[in-house]
């Protein structure tokens, strides 16, 4: 039978991080993908990552996808695409389909990375079309060009609920609202800044009552819940939607390792059913490593870093490198693991409510309501400041691991230090020149470059823009401040595109100098 | 809780259950041990449904017509639970002129003892199921053969039993049978100790084990089979099919899946994860079995496929037997594959052999020291 | 093609196969080759792709990723085909799927 | 609480609620309503709920419902959904054609 040192099941970013560590130390290594495309879930995810330069911070989730692809080819890896693995079998063997054959293989080493299934929840309706989950609509516009709807009711606002409401009026959805059962926005803040913004309101102890329409949905009704998630009588409220996208959380799909015989456990901090492994993502069965979301649900950062690590103790499993150098290694990707697992979001604080920032700062109870920091909030953050001439303004308001923004200014205006969830400071002795890579930088687009004193009675605002069509510079249209209200007319003074700011484009509105700082949207007259 | 009972059951498969039933009915108090989690885990929940009396050994033949004419088409009212039995026949095809030969002496010995199967030709095969391939030039027919669902069969006893208050503990595994004053009484497991007036073994292969614990052994030795299911498909045909060549068996469901079993032929040495786990290599050789005999099923798609253990009597047919030397121990057990289609029947003979009474049917076939060496 | 994205802002214009057309319930449509069927389906504003058995609801894509089967038509006369991951071909006969037949329950 | 192991300890009666007839296993098309009066019917693993009433037996395998019904059959007992063992996985992890699985290639070097 055909054998390869280490067969990776599943072509995402944990599964290619793992099949280049080991290529790297000599292994042949192939990797089987059931999807016509590699990069798993990065392909869809078309937002910049968090983290720093090792976590692959500032750089967009697809293109992460393809420097992973583009090294391991260059290594030797082989990546088999549209090929279902349909079981794994004792003797370390997977049974792969391939078109319209079956073929066998074995592996000394196996590393299953299948990453996550979408969880679902019911109501009345649940089943009608129109119903999708929030991974089918990322799969629909962000690998096929399709919008999934025209008029969308989210429900879920955990980071892939965010995520896709943004991307859903990237490409040109309307999205009528943001639903959650939960009493607060589980997402990064930044990311429900961005969507509010936009209009898209947010109801937060809510959920949704029935999806309407005898064919396929028309519409949905959602009400308020207690504290016990029962419904509040005569809260409901009605949405006229042609698409309602489900966006709440996912399971490991450890299917596969269930079949081997490896052990498992249920463990609702990881997701649900997982391996029982070491610290290597080696499994109950020698020779057969898990990493990534199959093993327990993260972001695809620390999938990437769960793959190395899997792909190096595979290498010593092997025989290919010593203890030592798994060892070393080990160390290296556990400090990069234990960065990304810090702050407010950090896997132990999930579900519970932070009162104040690690700088002692009360937490916007606004954003996580609403999913914007209100006028009387804002201030209190270092990032907000007042001064002469142009400045950034970072609206940066939890402890999360995330550092570009120090390292995109030249003259070194930002400053978040080496503890990397601090949240940003200005360094009032360097002097900004407007250049806006901080706010190209920002992955959570929350630097806007404000000068008070354009001219008299008015001032600019410089925010970041990822939508089309493109303002024209001398346009007219309004501003729009975090709720996504319009409150003072706009004109478009300059539009920058530049391939350093990868598809986010700087627009420069000018605004009434009581504006500047309310206005953070632009939209043109309609 | 009370850890006695007149009749302890070992083992909650489809005969413990049946068992547990009628005796239940009778108001005798029963309480049945499990060492799964899940009730009716073993081959039970993995066999092929099939309800047949051709082909079977001639002693185990007037239980099968016993099951076929009195027990089966009232099984569903009785339990109250759709088993979805169907009384439409079994194809046993062939394909050669040897597999023509094997089909011809099992269906005159069957016919011999009174069951209605004949030989059919090729046309006639096709008449009856017309999805059969040129490949098969004939068959024997037993109209009154037929499948039942042996998940739904095995639940709706232990559903009914337990409505009349048997009471089934799972996650017990029987480690010890003891003998007090003489008697087969008490019941060691891993958790506790249990009495009762009767011990019922129907534990499938590991009755040996538990048998030997009072110094009885079966010769029987156990083999992990294999079967497979696939999405649900039009309605195609209702009877059971089966091979002179045995390569695969199976039918087609209510639910409109066809459900099949074969074999690779390696199954005698079979290993295994301690998972029943399948192998690699007999599904898709069951696949090609049936492919040359139903080609239209070419494009049905598996969706599961699934190992479970036969628990192989040497002699080929089952042990059924009270213990004479262990009073109160009763074995059912070493069915050798062929357990579903008679279960109501054994449970029935199971009920009355605990409460002592001569059974309706003659089973001195089915004692359990019938074994002899060879010369 | 209403529901095609023209220009996405950071994914720029996608590439896409050639233009071919296929049947939907005798209905001719146009799609790419290559792209699922259902991406298809939807460009074209359809959303239901069966009835199911037991109640006779309509159903369509739920995970688009080959994973729940919600989305399975009749495809070149097979049944049960997952059309979220069925790329789509010049001259593709797509049916409605009533359980597991072609035909509507009241014909079947 | 540990899984009910003594089927005669029994979860109360059952008692409608306004949701029963929501579907749950969406390929098998089984409500609230059945697993909830399965569990009542003794059926108290997954596995059994599975044989009794098909739920996560469809075409896509019990990838979108397992949750649902762990959820179900815990709440009906008084247990955590922790407790309760899923259906066991089997191959082949998708839909795959007779003709497929029959063409093999690649059991020889």
């Amino acid at each position: 039978m055909k054998r390869y040192d280490l067969i990776v099941v599943g072509a995402g970013p944990s599964g290619l991080s793992a099949a280049i560590e080991g290529a790297k130390r000599g292994l042949q290594v192939v990797v089987f993908d059931e999807n016509e495309k590699p990069g798993g879930q990065l392909f869809k995810q078309i937002h910049k990552f968090f983290g720093s330069k090792e976590h692959k911070a500032k750089i967009r989730g697809f293109v992460i996808g393809e420097q992973l692809l583009k090294e391991a080819s260059e290594l030797g890896v082989k990546v088999v695409l549209n090929a279902t693995v349909t079981g794994l079998y004792m003797d370390k063997e997977l049974v792969v389909k391939i078109a319209d054959t079956i073929y066998h293989y074995k592996g000394d080493a196996i590393l299953i990375a299948t990453g996550a299934a979408e969880n679902m929840v019911t109501f009345e309706g649940w089943t009608l079309p129109g119903v999708i989950g929030a991974g089918a609509a990322q799969t629909m516009m962000n690998l096929h060009g399709v919008k999934p709807g025209n008029r969308i009711l989210m429900l879920g606002s955990g980071n892939v609920g965010l995520v896709v409401s943004f991307q859903l009026l990237q490409c040109g959805c309307e999205v009528a609202a943001l639903v959650d059962a939960a009493p607060r926005v589980g997402g990064y803040g930044i990311h429900a800044a961005k969507v509010a913004r936009c209009g898209v309101p947010f109801y937060l102890s809510h959920t949704i009552v029935k999806a309407e329409g005898e064919e396929c949905v028309t519409g949905v009704t959602i009400a308020e819940v207690d504290k016990k998630f029962q419904f509040i009588p005569g809260t409901e409220k009605h949405f006229d939607v042609d698409t309602i996208c489900l966006a709440v959380g996912l399971s490991p799909m450890s299917q596969l390792l269930k079949i081997a015989g490896c052990e498992m456990e249920d463990n609702p901090k990881r997701g649900g059913q997982v391996p029982i492994c070491n610290e290597y993502g080696e499994t109950s069965i020698k020779g057969i490593f898990v990493a990534g979301d199959v093993s327990g649900v993260e972001e695809a950062s620390s999938a990437m870093i769960e793959g190395r690590i899997a792909g190096i103790a595979a290498a010593q499993y092997l025989g290919y490198i010593g203890i030592e150098e798994l060892e070393e290694k080990f160390e290296e990707n556990k400090a990069a693991l234990e960065g990304l697992r810090q702050g407010m979001f950090a896997p132990e604080n999930r579900g519970k409510l932070i009162e104040r920032t690690e700088e002692g700062i009360p937490v916007s109870m606004n954003l996580l309501t609403k999913g914007y920091i209100a006028e009387d909030e804002i201030e209190r953050y270092p990032g907000v400041t007042h001064r002469a001439g142009i400045h950034p303004v970072m609206e940066c308001s939890q402890n999360i691991p995330c550092n570009p923004c120090q390292d995109a200014c030249p003259r070194h205006c930002i400053q978040i230090g080496s503890h990397i969830t601090s949240l940003p400071v200005v360094d009032e002795s360097a002097q900004c020149v407007g250049c806006g890579l901080c706010v190209a930088a920002c992955s959570g687009q929350a630097i806007f470059l404000v000068q008070e004193d354009y001219e008299p009675g008015y001032g600019t605002v410089t925010i970041p823009y990822e939508f089309l069509p493109l303002p024209q510079k001398g346009e007219k249209g309004y501003g729009l401040d975090r709720s996504g209200q319009r409150v003072c007319e706009a004109q478009v003074m300059e539009v920058k595109t530049a391939k350093t700011f990868d598809h986010t484009n700087l627009l420069t509105i000018r605004v009434p100098v009581d504006m500047v700082g309310k206005a953070r949207f632009y939209r043109k007259s309609c | 809780m009370c850890n006695t009972a007149e009749v302890i059951i070992v083992g909650s498969g489809v005969i413990g259950c049946a068992a547990a039933y009628y005796l239940a009915k009778q108001g005798v108090s029963v309480l049945v041990l499990e060492r799964d989690q899940s009730i009716g885990n073993g081959g039970s929940s993995r066999n092929g449904g099939g309800v047949r009396q051709s082909g079977r050994d001639p002693r185990e033949l007037p239980l099968a017509m016993y099951a076929v004419e009195h027990m089966w088409p009232k099984l569903s009212e009785e339990l109250e639970i759709d088993v979805e039995y169907h009384k439409q026949g079994n194809l046993r095809l062939g394909k050669t002129e040897r597999h023509m030969e094997i089909l011809q002496g099992l269906t005159e010995r069957a016919a011999a003892c009174g069951l209605d199967v004949h030989m059919i030709d090729g046309a006639e095969v096709r008449k009856i199921n017309p999805y059969l391939s040129d490949e098969v030039i004939g068959a024997s027919w037993c109209a009154t053969d037929g499948h039942a669902n042996p998940l739904l069969t095995t639940l709706g006893y232990y559903r009914k039993a337990r409505a009349l208050g048997v009471r089934f503990c799972t996650e017990e595994e029987v480690v010890a049978i003891q003998k007090i004053r003489g008697k087969a009484r008490r019941i060691i497991t891993a958790k506790a100790v249990y009495e009762g007036e009767t011990i019922i073994v129907a534990a499938g292969y590991e009755s040996r084990a538990i048998a030997s614990t009072v110094g009885i052994d079966i010769p029987m030795r156990k083999e992990l089979i294999e079967a497979l299911v696939t999405e649900a498909e039009p309605k195609m045909f209702a009877q059971m099919l089966g091979t002179a060549d045995a390569d695969f068996y199976g039918h087609q469901t209510d639910h409109g899946s066809f459900v099949f079993g074969g074999a690779s032929g390696m199954e005698s040495v079979n290993k295994d994860n301690g998972n029943m786990a399948v192998s690699s290599i007999t599904a898709p050789c069951i696949c090609r079995g049936i492919m040359k005999y139903i080609p239209k099923l070419a494009d049905a798609k598996i969706v599961r496929t699934w190992a479970g253990y036969e628990d192989l009597c040497i002699d080929g047919v089952p042990v059924i037997s009270s213990v004479e030397e262990v009073p109160g121990l009763i074995l059912a057990c070493a069915f050798t594959g062929h357990g579903f289609g008679i279960s109501p029947v054994v449970g029935k003979l199971l009920s009355q052999m605990a409460l002592g009474e001569e059974t309706f049917l003659d089973i001195r076939e089915f004692r359990y020291d019938r074994f002899q060496a060879a010369i | 093609m209403s529901r095609r994205i023209a220009e996405h802002p950071i994914l720029g214009v996608q590439e896409k196969g050639e233009k071919v057309t296929f049947l939907c319930d005798g209905e001719i449509l146009e799609g790419y080759e290559g792209e699922p069927i259902a991406a298809a389906l939807r460009a074209a504003g359809i959303m239901k792709h069966r009835y199911t058995k037991k109640e006779h609801t309509p159903r369509g894509i739920f995970c688009a990723i080959g994973r729940c089967t919600d989305c399975v038509m009749i495809v070149d006369g097979k049944p049960n085909i997952r059309t979220c991951v069925t790329p789509l071909k010049q001259g593709m006969k797509v049916q409605t799927q009533y359980g597991v037949s072609p035909k509507p329950f009241e014909k079947q | 609480m540990q899984h009910i192991n003594d089927r005669a300890i029994a979860p109360g009666t059952f008692i409608p609620e306004p949701d029963d007839n929501r579907i749950i296993c969406r390929c098998e098309e089984v409500t609230k309503g059945e697993i909830r009066r399965a569990v009542h019917e003794g059926m108290y693993t997954i596995t059994e709920i599975r044989r009794y009433l098909r739920t996560g037996m469809g075409l896509c395998q019990g990838q979108t419902c397992a949750r649902l019904v762990k959820g179900i059959v815990a709440k009906e007992l008084g247990i955590s959904p922790a407790e309760l063992i899923p259906a066991t996985s089997r191959a082949p992890m998708r839909p795959v054609e007779m003709k497929v699985l029959a063409k093999e290639e690649g059991r020889h070097v």
